[in-house]
């Protein structure tokens, strides 16, 4: 299992981390018991293009790389033309993905989907992308958990 | 430190080979090449090499005979023909078994093979503090128990089992005793008589051996069927032309573990905690896996709260410097490690577990080198993460 | 002739590593030691080395993809996890297998296992000529036939098997076909996609590679299940730490053994057929067990009536001469060769049989010597034996 | 497998190999298709020793190695102690055989064996072993053998 050139650069100098303290929309998705969570802020102008966007992940280097190059491909973007980002765009961005971190791809992009629906839902809007399993806000890392291995089947993207 | 200069501190999934051991084996690569099992000089001369090793090699485990030491391919070789070929003989239309919760894979997946086919496994926990009780083996003893396998150590978090109680346990249950030696062989004393065992595994590459090559020590009239079946060469019990390199590398390498040993345990325990306290000293929201002994000497097995581990294991390799976040064959999984949620660890921890593990070229530099890198990389990733703060506070 | 220099003519029980091979090892035993499954640099180094070799492997085969190599530690572990893994999986209850009479052992014990556990095993004869005959197979075959398994060449005659032929008549009915080519492998032109094979197996050390090394082919899409279970390395097909010296030697000898094949094929027919004619016009009572092509143009092998072979091979011996009598494996056996059996030899003929098998490092001179000392030693060891006149007559 | 010194030097330069022509007993054991057949000749004195003792053995490198020995141990015993030389003497003799090549001590002692009933017999005298199993006079080695594996079971000694 290799990563592109390209990974490995994302994930050691990742573009666009931060938070948007006055963001427009937010996106949370993952889960720390899944071993990654990202965390998208944008800011949208008036002809909905997306002129400011930051994130934050926890994560493996696909996580961090697949992140940083979703806000650099949305940068600029209309919602609709953010929203419709797929995973497979952002892996060939990338110059490819292992097949075991493809799920990674995901999280980047439900996580730019969650908060394009934010702004939109905000603004009374009709939401683009719709149901997508956000991060748990009530997520308490002491609670016990007494059958580890349930969490396998959820962290399946 | 030269630049680049790999700091190899992953001693655990596989060693370099000593090249005293490389010296041994290179003329039966190109001189002395003769099939062990050919019956002129070249044969006799290969023949003598392979029966000596395995004298060299029986010696080192404290076997009564060299015949109980038989050569394959390497540890997942020697476990997988020990559970199949233990249970197979002893109980062939079934019976039950006992492995440990954090065996390796190369005993878990026959173990799980066997209970597709007819056999019933149990799967034992061990305690929190990463030890296998004999009190929870009595627990899961059966009237059809037949085989008990407990790793010696762990090659995660390098906890120590009390194999010669669990023996004691399983012999008195009527069931037989194998143990994955992979980990502790030529590290710490394993003798086994001492020991008690009836079988255990063993792995050349984790002792500065030549990959490809392993051990599987089986206790004379242990009930046993073999996995590699042909030309009938290890006592029938492993056919295939004998890997002779191999096995003079392997008896060489075994060697030059034991009589380092004494010496080595302490310079290497010494450097472990000198690992740890550095970590949790310059780190909030780090600790130690386990605490409690025994432990291997070389084995620091930590978890850093709020980070991933693979990010951890990338960025120190940007400054050359080579670890683990578990078993390096799991690392193409997306599953936090097995050992770690054995042993309680919930899988938000688990996934910043650390693991370093240090040897015959690790030198204190090279860990002064590591602990100066890595509490930067730690606080950047946090400083990155969307949750650290909210699950583990503000510090750092 | 130099006094103590043995003269090798046993190429077929094991060849020494080719120098360039050792050379193209090295490296990985002390330098490039990682092991291929770990993230970090010096991994990721042995994993390309890693996968490199398998294409090199897999471009030498004529594969379509470099997944269809999976790594093995030899030519028995590949024929075993071949039978078993393909049978278990295509028939998990119990199927029909079909494998020739004079397969190698490592063929023939894991059929036997099966015939054990629910299958049903056909062994079919080879005509006296030392081939397979495509209509036999086609006899043989059943309704519930999931598997052929037939050599490429035979490891004691030499004979070529007619493999295309054979899997077209196994794939008509619903079989795979699977072949040892342990012994062709690089002597003459293979390819998977001519022969038509679903799956072949293996060994390094019969191509101036290392000991303890092979592959398997397994086509894609073939049902299969691994026999050696554990971290789920070569896809899942064969787990334990890959040897990457191991497989960075097979493909260097491999790319050696092909490059030079079309030479060396004419050099040692040449030479083979030298020895044949030498030892037969000098001796009475002695012919070629099988003179029809296709043969291995480097095993030249023989009946030398009214003889012990082990007394032969250890005369020779003490001329400074390696020779086999049958396969190296069975030599501790009392049992005549099977394979000289199952082509029609009488077993008191085929106790005196005489396997040369040449190579590399051979020479003109070799043979020459061979043909001046080998004849006095049947002469002396005939005039010693209480029978050979009233079996074969006054000669000699 | 390894074969004793002593079994190589019996092997490489076997004593008293030959026909005595005016044999007073005669024995022959073992059989071409089991790979090895031995024929002893010996001469008896009047005090019942074997003064003189020959052989001729086709078979392996244990099978001539245990004919030499044998003959060696005999020459000049009493044909009640020749006969009472057990396979294991001749093995500790050589100094150990591989256990694959035992049965060759056997074929050995036998062949003594069966050449001193035969002097005894042909004295109208009891014999000392009884039956053995000697070998087949009318062998034909140009008869054809359907089933190969038959004669496994026969060899084992
Ligand atoms: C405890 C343990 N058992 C078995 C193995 C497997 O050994 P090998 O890589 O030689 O197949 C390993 C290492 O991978 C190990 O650490
Ligand atoms: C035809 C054939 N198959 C299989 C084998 C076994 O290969 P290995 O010795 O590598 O296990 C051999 C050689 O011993 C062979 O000649």
């Amino acid at each position: 299992m290799l990563y592109s050139d390209k990974v490995m650069d994302h994930f050691n100098n990742p573009r666009n981390v931060g938070v948007i303290d006055d963001a427009d929309g937010i996106g949370e998705v993952g889960n720390p018991v899944c071993g990654d969570m990202m965390k998208i802020t944008i800011k949208v102008d008036d002809g909905d293009h997306i002129n400011d966007i930051k994130f934050q992940t926890l994560g493996c280097g696909a996580a961090i790389a697949t992140s940083s190059i979703v806000t650099e491909l949305a940068k600029g973007m209309t919602l609709a033309d953010a929203a419709a980002i797929s995973k497979q765009q952002v892996a060939d961005e990338l110059g490819g993905l292992p097949p075991a971190k493809m799920h990674c791809s995901v999280l980047a992009t439900d996580g730019l989907k969650v908060a394009v629906d934010d702004y939109l839902k905000k603004h009374g809007r009709e939401p683009i992308s719709g149901e997508i399993k956000t991060s748990d806000p009530n997520f308490d890392p002491h609670a016990d958990e007494d059958e580890p291995h349930d969490h396998d089947e959820a962290c399946e993207l | 430190m030269a630049e680049n200069e790999t700091i190899y501190l992953d001693y655990a999934a596989t060693t370099p080979v000593d090249p005293r051991v490389v010296e041994a084996m290179l003329p039966y690569f190109t001189e002395k090449f003769g099939n062990p099992n050919s019956l002129y000089a070249l044969g006799r001369e290969a023949y003598r090499a392979l029966e000596d090793a395995r004298e060299r090699v029986a010696r080192g485990l404290g076997a009564n005979n060299p015949n109980e030491v038989i050569f394959t391919s390497g540890g997942t070789e020697s476990d997988t023909t020990a559970l199949l070929g233990i249970m197979q003989r002893s109980a062939p239309r079934g019976g039950h078994l006992i492995v440990s919760a954090f065996e390796h894979h190369a005993v878990l997946e026959p173990a799980h093979y066997l209970e597709k086919h007819h056999y019933e496994v149990t799967v034992l926990k061990p305690r929190e503090d990463g030890h296998i009780h004999p009190d929870d083996l009595r627990a899961a003893m059966r009237e059809d128990t037949k085989l008990v396998s407990v790793m010696h150590a762990n090659n995660e978090i390098g906890t120590i089992q009390p194999i010669r109680e669990l023996a004691d346990v399983a012999h008195e249950g009527g069931a037989l005793m194998h143990t994955d030696a992979a980990q502790s062989l030529g590290k710490i004393p394993f003798d086994v008589n001492e020991l008690g065992i009836d079988a255990a595994s063993f792995s050349s590459h984790k002792i500065y051996g030549p990959k490809g090559f392993g051990a599987l020590y089986l206790r004379q009239r242990t009930p046993f069927e073999p996995l590699m079946r042909g030309g009938g060469q290890e006592f029938k019990k492993r056919s295939g032309t004998q890997n002779v390199p191999g096995a003079v590398g392997f008896a060489t390498a075994l060697e030059i573990m034991l009589e380092e040993q004494p010496a080595e345990m302490e310079r290497l325990a010494g450097l472990r905690d000198r690992i740890i306290d550095g970590v949790t000293s310059a780190l909030p929201n780090t600790q130690a896996t386990v605490t409690g002994d025994p432990r291997l000497p070389n084995i620091a097995s930590m978890l850093i709260n709020g980070v991933e581990g693979e990010a951890m294991l990338l960025q120190l390799d940007n400054k050359g410097i080579a670890v683990s976040t578990g078993s390096a064959c799991s690392s193409g999984s997306l599953e936090p490690s097995h050992v770690l949620l054995a042993v309680g660890c919930p899988p938000e921890i688990a996934h910043g577990s650390l693991r370093l593990t240090i040897g015959r070229f690790t030198t204190a530099e090279n860990i002064d080198y590591f602990l100066e890198v890595f509490p930067p990389i730690v606080e950047r990733l946090r400083s990155m993460s969307p949750v650290y703060q909210k699950m583990f506070g503000s510090a750092s």
